[in-house]
């Protein structure tokens, strides 16, 4: 199969299949779970047909013609091959993941139907450089986060599905005017085309009121820590691995691939990064409810993607790109172990929880690997990623950044492990059994993957290199 | 063969009472809507072939001496033509249903025949005062149709409309007149030759004053609004969904746009009022939405809000924008009258309009609340839906001819308009369901089928965007983009 | 002897690790047999590697300067025999010690894996594998005080975020180094430590210290005296930190950035030995429990070493290396008697214990000897190195400096003859556990007499280590000809600079004694005076409450600003769209709404007002 | 000349708003008659015979006849509530349309070009067969509207609604 054809089925199998779902469900609930399984596993294994061409590091563009300019492009580098692998397999554990998560729940079929269209148009978003298909792709995924986080359907959680959908979908429809306005300008919204252009200060400010809703940083984060009362997997799989990071990878594809900056905004956005990962430390710290300091976590951590990216070196930029991978495989182990805690106690507020090492081990030692390599422990893969984002802030001059940077290290490593210490240590409050078998798994999968992919970081790193050479218009 | 809109409906709307009589509902529901059917089918498949060498003027011999009857038909009136067929056959099936507790349904099909022909007429007409008299025969026919119910609270609103609807017949009579007095002629290419001659400034201001009044009360837009929040919640479902969906649009949208494009020839001034006029309509009405707590109210305020950024569309005179107003109108209609739709089930199963009341009802209900939703998320403007790609076409236009203000201002309300959706959404559908209603059972056949058609429809217009605007929008657009054709 | 060789020394100890994991717990002889062999090859790995002098393995990695580079040379070889010896040491203490513990099977496995880290961080020449093994320890480090106790996971935090803020200031060292230098590689980086540099030098000694357990950020090891496993305290506070901290802190001053003896650099680093030396050892004169008293020493020889590298001179900087050597030695040993005391006793609570030397000499003769080598009495190794570290002090002319070193002296001494004197020679105390008093167990004793035996040995013939171990070292710092031969000077008792440390013996026992008949005979009591002194009295009790702590003054600040953040800024940015947006939207809607009232006569009006605007704006513009 | 057709005028137009504001529903009636009859006469002075004979005849003649007929036969209860308010604002709305009214219609008079006597040539018979028989369709459509208006709004309630 040549790449069009891989491509093309990569990113229409899971958006068709997921229509395809409920009819499975009317079968029976087996064969729904096995289809959606089927389904994402081949969404995740598709990609990674692809690892050569990304490392032969050409770029191969599959084009349909449609009216007024609005034409369906999409582009096959490094770029979107590396994402489309790290989304694509983190859904696809979470989808194993949420077999046992969310048996007994009612309205699976939709659950299952809305969680593979959003791996589909996540893969739709990542290849498509045409910048209205870009945006179809990322309102789509808004409406699966609506319905996602509101799965529960009581008033309260409804209210907050609500707001994060208006706040992402502002962020969104602004980002929209700043599209408009560089068509103006440049009269295409075909990105490959407009590589290297210089846009106006006003189009870059309205993209990144978009990207900063997605990806919630600061100033439109809020949304984020309250759809924490989604189901676990939901969370996992929006706070975690994919959604938060379509923003971040947006921002390479907009900024680092297609224009260039103008005027004073190369300086602007690595402060507004740190900051954002400074206060979401902050309040993580402060934070007592389990998945609100795990989402407050996640903002962190993205303002280091941030960071990585908009500090525009080669270092930096293969660092945002690690980070991408490990923070995507660290941070999805955690919510899942807050899944397997809550699951088993009930309880939401880590104060009531405690000494749950002795009856959840795995689940116990899961939590700790993962949270070291959020904080960037070696011998864990986090280490690496914040090592080059760090490096790449210190050799793009702002030492002072890099500094603030690893003074919010420290405070993530102070609020994980207290959270650790809170939940799996002292004495046992709730005795709490380790639940099923398929979700113990998938978390100690994710805890052993986040081990290796320290320990054998050149593979991984050889793919984000190839990704950083292809994309940085400045390195020519 | 044009004329065929106007005679079938009005042949079948006069044979209908006495059938009635014979048999009270199957043979009015076969005629009715194999009439609606046959119009769309022939819109679609036959008119097409028609078109191919630009506008077609039809006129008529009665025996043999020519009579006076000029009709014509151009890519833009087929356009609104297909969209009246379409709506109209959907409604048509919803009633079959719906209609089922109002009793006299031969009446009713009757009047909603004479309404739909009232429309065609206004489409095909090429004279002042014949847009006058359809205007009038659509107007009568939704005034009875408005208060079929015949409670209090239904008479009360179809006597409000009734009332200000001649207030805006008034004013477009006066406008015809004035122009009449200046010109001397009736007919559009007449009227549009003597002005051009005559360069009378200030009696064409007075007289697109006059129009801009006129259509605007027909149309909704906000200073003229008022009657509209009442007269579509009261009336029953079907009929909201086709004063919504087509009437405001085709009598007023429709008229005023054949008018301002093709007698008067768009200037600046005039495009300038046009936007601010729709722009005002979609901010006050978006606002107002917010605050309902009743479903068909909210949905009604929703309706002058959408048709606002159809005129906003229009009003920005260039191709793309035009292009954009109009697939708004074809998106606003199908979706709009989608959702009165459903809300007329949910109305008939719960027997109550106010959303406090309601909750959860998509366990009950599902495909109504799914339907539903595809509706709420066109109109909210969100991708891959229909309403999408209609209003990008207009911030697009927007942007282009400068005018980052209203662009602003249009992208934000989108917001405002997503806002208020899914307040309904949580309000009805979305969340626990309401214990009152667990005996409530899905909407019957018919209602849910035409329901679900609408809603494929959507998600159609939605995905195949690029086909039907290259076949549909983009001829009408071209039509009035040359100004002073036809 | 292949490059491959040099992976090994990290590989062997990692896969011990790996299966000492997996021995299920009940299977006690097999562990303990696989990790004593498995301690002994490394050992005879690392001889072999002794002999080899110079040996380089360069593989690429990541790319981009980042490469997998490991050097042998003399000084990394010689700490990679420490560390092997040490291993070993503690393997065959464990072996006995450990055997009952709950966590037995994490234990082992967590202390080979920190024995294969240290070996990388050892053998490392490019700064990223050195950040890489340097930070891994971090875990170990977690993992090995967690399993100490019940609410040893505070503890175990506190050593983590401490360690960590200390490897976080290092790597914006390493990225100043990288970003100016353009290479990663160490041994190809030597520059002046001025400006930037110096900045980069300070961040990286703050790392380096740090891991060896300088002032301040030593407030974990006393804690981590109580909490963690004794084993624990004689492998990584004693010797494991030790050697990689003034090892890494050696190649700083002496190959990365050359500092130069009188220079800023210098002097900030023999003031930090010389605070570190005075506090520490006050702070362990007042200890009640044995394992604290001998945690606060260990920090405080820490300063001695730093003080000899920071003169610059010669023979400070050797003295300060071999010091380091010799601490690990005698402090390992202290750890292992105290351990073998609460192997049998329970408890090392000064005040219960007393007249053990009788039932357990072995024990009490090792720990005697330990006590005089680290007190520097005349012919053990302590008294040779800190000689030298005195001579260097007193070269470089900042007197000051020696007079610390000297106070140090004295207090050392006082604590352990209080320490001897209530645990093995006094009375039994009244509040003894009544427990029949044996000598520990063969393995626990054995290794403590062989450390008792290479303090003797390094002391009385310190040509051997001297030329052998740390004169290569030096190479480049040393004049041609003087060789390092201090047999005769410092031996020679009769120089000035042995006399005053002889007088500070004295003047200790002195102290001791008139402390001790104050205390009622009690020998735990013999430091009170001091103690209850007018000035240090208050600060001895904000010593108690931990006002000094770093960690605890820096958990309110972190507290305090995550506070001001979240209420600050979050917050108020979430009441903004909750609150504000909502009642805003509602509030207009209402008011909008409020217009419509249903009455004809408004809804008229408002046609007609709005026909008149129509006109008027159209006949204005056209 | 001119004075008698503002007299005419304005005749018509309190009439008109002395019938919406009769309290008696008869007296309405009367008035209504009484401004269409003004109204034909207007038609008649502007040479607009059909349109005056069909004014007297069906407005003033028929339609009050019916209103009559009407309120006779039923039982009127009473006057309506009519609000006090509408008598005070009225005349102010009154006087002010009429003042730009005014104001505005002289403006355009000027620009207005007489109208050419024999723009429509033709008699009414024709103008309305020939030119413009599709007014017919329109009107007869109109008045269908409304016959099947009343036969909906009046129907005799059956059983199942």
């Amino acid at each position: 199969m040549n790449i069009e054809t891989i491509t093309l089925l990569t990113v229409f199998v899971p958006i068709i299949g997921s229509l395809t779902i409920p009819l499975a469900g009317l079968i029976s609930g087996k064969a729904r779970s096995a289809w959606s399984v089927l389904l994402g596993g081949a969404t995740a294994f598709l990609p990674m047909l692809l690892i050569p061409t990304a490392l032969g590091g050409g770029e191969t563009i599959i084009r349909k013609e449609f009216v007024l300019g609005l034409d369906f492009i999409l582009v096959i580098d490094p770029l979107s091959i590396f994402m489309s692998i790290v989304s694509s397999f983190i859904g696809f554990l979470i989808i194993v993941y949420s077999l046992g998560y969310m048996r007994r729940e009612e309205n699976q079929n939709e659950y299952y139907l809305l969680v593979v269209l959003f791996i589909g148009s996540m893969m739709g978003l990542v290849y498509s450089a045409n910048l209205i298909f870009l945006y179809l792709f990322w309102e789509i995924i808004a409406v699966c986060c609506w319905r996602l986080i509101g799965f529960y359907r009581l008033k309260e959680y409804v209210k907050k599905a609500d707001k994060a959908f208006l706040i992402t979908f502002f962020g969104a429809v602004v980002m929209l005017l700043g599209f408009i306005q560089i068509y103006g300008q440049t009269g295409t919204f075909d990105l490959t085309a407009m590589r290297g252009a210089i846009i106006p200060g006003s189009a870059v400010l309205l993209i990144l009121f978009g990207l900063f809703s997605k990806s919630a940083t600061v100033p439109l984060h809020t949304w984020l820590p309250d759809a924490g009362i989604a189901p676990t997997t939901v969370t996992a799989l929006l706070h975690a691995a994919v959604l938060v990071k379509i923003g971040v990878y947006a921002y390479a594809r907009l900024f680092l691939y297609g224009f260039r900056l103008p005027g004073a905004w190369p300086d602007a956005l690595p402060i507004i990064a740190v900051v954002s990962s400074l206060i979401a430390a902050g309040a993580a710290t402060i934070e007592t409810d389990f998945k609100r300091i795990l989402a407050y976590s996640t903002v962190s951590q993205i303002g280091y993607i941030f960071l990585g990216f908009s500090v525009a070196n080669t270092t930096g930029v293969n660092g945002a790109w690690l980070f991408i991978l490990m923070h995507g495989l660290a941070k999805a182990g955690l919510f899942l172990c807050a899944g397997i805690v809550i699951h088993a106690t009930h309880k939401r507020d880590i104060r009531d929880m405690g000494g749950l090492m002795k009856t959840m081990p795995v689940t116990g030692a899961a939590f700790l690997l993962c949270s070291f390599s959020v904080i960037g422990i070696p011998p864990f893969g986090g280490f690496f990623s914040k090592f080059m984002v760090i490096m790449g802030t210190v050799q793009s001059g702002r030492i002072a950044l890099a500094a603030v940077a690893l003074f919010t290290a420290i405070l993530t490593m102070y609020y994980l492990l207290r959270t650790f210490a809170l939940v799996f240590m002292g004495e046992a409050k709730v005795a709490a059994p380790e639940k099923s078998f398929s979700m113990v798994f998938v978390v100690g999968l994710l805890a052993v993957l986040s081990l290796v992919s320290g320990l054998l970081v050149a593979w991984p790193a050889k793919l984000t290199t190839a990704a950083t050479a292809s994309i940085s218009w400045w390195l020519r | 063969m044009i004329f065929l809109y106007i005679g079938l409906p009005l042949i079948v709307a006069a044979v209908l009472p006495l059938v009635g009589k014979v048999s009270k509902k199957v043979l009015p529901d076969v005629l009715a809507n194999g009439v609606f059917l046959f119009l769309f089918a022939y819109a679609v498949t036959g008119a097409r072939g028609l078109l191919a060498g630009g506008a077609l003027h039809q006129t008529f011999a009665w025996f043999g001496e020519p009579l006076g009857i000029q009709i014509a038909v151009d890519g833009f009136s087929l356009f609104m033509l297909t969209v009246v067929a379409l709506v109209s056959a959907c409604v048509g099936l919803y009633s079959i249903s719906y209609m089922e507790h109002y009793g006299a349904k031969a009446n009713y099909y009757a009047l909603l025949l004479m309404m739909v022909a009232g429309m065609n007429g206004l489409l095909l007409v090429t004279d002042l005062f014949q847009i006058y008299i359809f205007l009038e025969v659509a107007a009568v026919a939704s005034y009875a149709l408005v208060a079929f119910g015949r409670e209090q609270a239904e008479l009360e609103a179809a006597f409000k409309y009734l009332m200000l609807s001649v207030v805006a017949s008034a004013a477009v009579m006066i406008a015809i007149a004035l122009l009449y007095g200046l010109t001397g002629s009736l007919s559009f290419t007449g009227v549009a030759e003597g002005l051009r001659q005559l360069d009378a400034k200030a009696a064409g201001a007075i007289a697109s004053a006059l129009f801009l009044m006129g259509f605007g009360l027909k149309a909704a837009l906000v200073p003229f609004h008022a009657w509209l929040p009442d007269a579509h919640p009261s009336a029953p479902a079907p009929i909201s969904a086709i004063l919504s969906g087509l009437l405001i649009k085709v009598s007023g949208v429709y008229a005023m746009t054949r008018i301002f494009f093709h007698v008067f020839g768009l200037t600046p001034a005039l495009s300038d009022v046009l936007m601010w006029t729709g722009t005002v309509s979609i901010v006050v009405a978006a606002l107002l939405a917010l605050k309902q707590r009743d479903m068909k109210r909210m949905l009604a305020y929703s309706s002058i809000s959408q048709v606002g950024y159809v005129v906003l569309g229009i009003g920005i005179g260039t191709p793309l924008g035009i292009a954009g107003g109009l697939f708004h109108l074809l998106n606003h209609a199908v979706a709009k009258s989608l959702l009165f739709l459903t809300s007329g089930s949910v109305q008939q199963a719960t027997g109550t309009r106010n959303l406090d009341e309601m909750g959860g009802l998509a366990k009950r209900m599902p495909v109504t609340s799914t339907t539903s939703l595809i509706g709420s998320l066109s109109i909210a403007g969100v991708p891959p839906l229909g309403g999408f790609w209609s209003k990008l076409l207009i911030i697009m236009a927007l942007v282009q001819s400068h005018r980052p203000v209203l662009a602003v201002i249009a992208v934000l309300a989108s917001v405002l308009t997503l806002w208020y959706y899914l307040i309904m959404q949580r309000q009805a559908f979305f969340g626990k369901l309401n214990e009152r209603w667990a005996a409530v059972k899905e909407a019957p056949f018919w209602m849910a089928a035409s329901t679900i058609v609408l809603a494929v429809l959507c998600l159609v217009l939605g995905l195949l965007f690029s086909s039907v605007v290259s076949t549909w929008i983009q001829p009408a657009a071209d039509v009035l983009a040359q100004g002073m054709g036809m | 002897m292949n490059p491959m060789m040099l992976l090994w020394t990290i590989l062997v100890p990692a896969a011990a690790a790996a299966l000492l994991a997996l021995i299920p717990s009940r299977v006690k002889v097999v562990r303990e047999l696989l990790a004593v062999a498995a301690s002994a090859a490394s050992l005879v790995l690392a001889i072999q590697l002794f002999g080899q002098k110079t040996l380089e393995w360069r593989p690429a990695w990541m790319g981009g300067g980042v490469d997998f580079e490991l050097r042998l040379f003399p000084f990394s070889a010689f700490i990679l025999l420490a560390l092997a010896g040490f291993l070993l040491l503690i393997a065959v203490y464990s072996t006995a010690k450990m055997k009952d513990h709950p966590h037995v099977r994490i234990y082992y496995a967590l202390v080979f894996l920190s024995a294969a880290m240290a070996n990388g961080a050892v053998l490392s020449d490019n700064f990223v594998p050195l950040v890489f093994f340097w930070e891994g320890l971090l875990v170990t480090l977690y993992g090995l005080i967690a399993i100490g106790g019940k609410a040893s996971h505070r503890t175990a935090l506190k050593a983590f975020i401490i360690s960590g803020f200390c490897d976080f200031c290092m790597m914006m060292g390493i990225g100043i180094l990288w970003a100016k230098t353009g290479t990663l590689t160490i041994s190809q980086i030597s520059v002046h430590p001025t400006g930037l540099f110096a900045a980069a030098f300070v961040l990286m000694m703050i790392g380096a210290a740090g891991k060896a357990g300088v002032m301040p950020f030593h407030t974990w090891i006393p804690d981590a005296a109580i909490d963690a496993p004794v084993a624990f305290m004689a492998l990584m506070p004693a010797a494991f930190e030790k050697l990689l901290g003034i090892y890494l802190l050696a190649r700083l001053s002496l190959d990365v950035f050359k500092i130069e003896k009188g220079g800023a650099m210098s002097i900030l680093m023999m003031t930090v030995g010389a605070i570190t030396i005075v506090l520490a050892v006050m702070m362990a004169l007042i200890q009640k429990d044995l394992k604290r008293l001998l945690s606060y020493h260990a920090v405080s020889q820490v300063g001695y070493m730093i003080l000899g590298i920071g003169t610059g001179v010669a023979a400070g900087i050797a003295g300060g290396i071999f010091h380091m050597i010799n601490h690990a030695m005698y402090k390992c040993g202290l750890f292992l008697s105290a351990g073998s005391v609460e192997h049998r006793m329970g408890t090392t609570e000064m005040k219960k214990l007393g007249g053990l030397a009788k039932a357990m000499p072995l024990t009490a003769a090792g720990f005697t000897v330990c006590a005089l080598a680290i007190s520097g009495v005349w012919p053990l190794n302590g008294f040779v190195s800190k000689e030298m570290v005195f001579h260097g002090a007193l070269e470089t002319g900042y007197t000051g400096f020696a007079v610390a070193a000297w106070l140090g002296a004295i207090f050392t001494f006082a604590s352990f003859l209080k320490a001897g004197h209530s645990v093995f020679f006094g009375k039994p105390s009244e509040e003894r556990p009544a427990v029949k008093v044996k000598e520990s167990p063969i393995a626990i004793v054995v290794p403590i007499l062989i450390l008792a035996l290479l303090c003797i040995t390094f002391g009385v013939y310190n040509k051997l280590p001297l030329n052998g171990l740390i004169a290569p070292v030096l190479d480049g710092r040393v004049e041609a000809g003087a060789h390092l031969d201090f047999t005769s000077h410092a031996l020679d008792l009769f120089n000035p600079v042995a006399g005053i440390s002889l007088g500070c013996l004295l003047l200790a026992f002195l102290l001791h004694a008139y402390g001790w008949k104050k205390g009622g005979k009690k020998p735990y009591l013999a430091s009170e005076p001091i103690h209850k002194a007018p000035g240090l009295k208050t600060i001895y009790g904000w010593a108690e409450k931990r006002v000094f702590d770093i960690y605890e003054q820096g958990v309110v600040f972190l507290r305090g600003l995550s506070w001001v953040l979240f209420h600050g800024i979050d917050r108020p940015i979430d009441f903004v769209y909750e609150k504000a947006v909502t009642s805003v939207g509602g509030a207009m809607g209402g008011l909008l709404s409020k217009a419509h009232n249903g009455r004809y006569g408004n809804y008229l009006a408002w046609c007609l007002g709005g026909l008149l605007i129509l006109a008027a704006v159209i006949s204005a513009l056209v | 000349m001119a004075t008698l057709d503002i007299v005419l005028l304005s005749g018509l137009v309190l009439a008109s708003a002395f019938a919406v504001l009769a309290k008696d529903l008869i007296k309405a009636a009367v008035a209504l008659a009484v401004s269409s009859l003004l109204l034909g006469i207007v038609f008649f002075r502007m040479n607009a015979p059909f349109a005056g004979v069909f004014e007297i005849s069906v407005v003033a003649g028929l339609i009050t006849v019916l209103f009559i007929l009407t309120i006779a036969l039923t039982r009127t209860e009473g006057e309506v509530r009519e609000s006090k308010t509408v008598l005070r604002v009225f005349p102010v709305f009154f006087v002010l349309f009429i003042a730009i009214d005014a104001l505005v219609m002289k403006g355009l008079t000027a620009k207005i070009a007489t109208l050419p006597a024999a723009a429509e040539s033709g008699t009414f018979g024709d103008v309305l067969w020939k030119q413009r028989t599709f007014d017919l369709i329109g009107q007869l459509a109109v008045i269908l509207s409304g016959v099947f208006a009343v036969l909906a709004l009046f129907r005799k309630r059956d059983k199942d609604e």
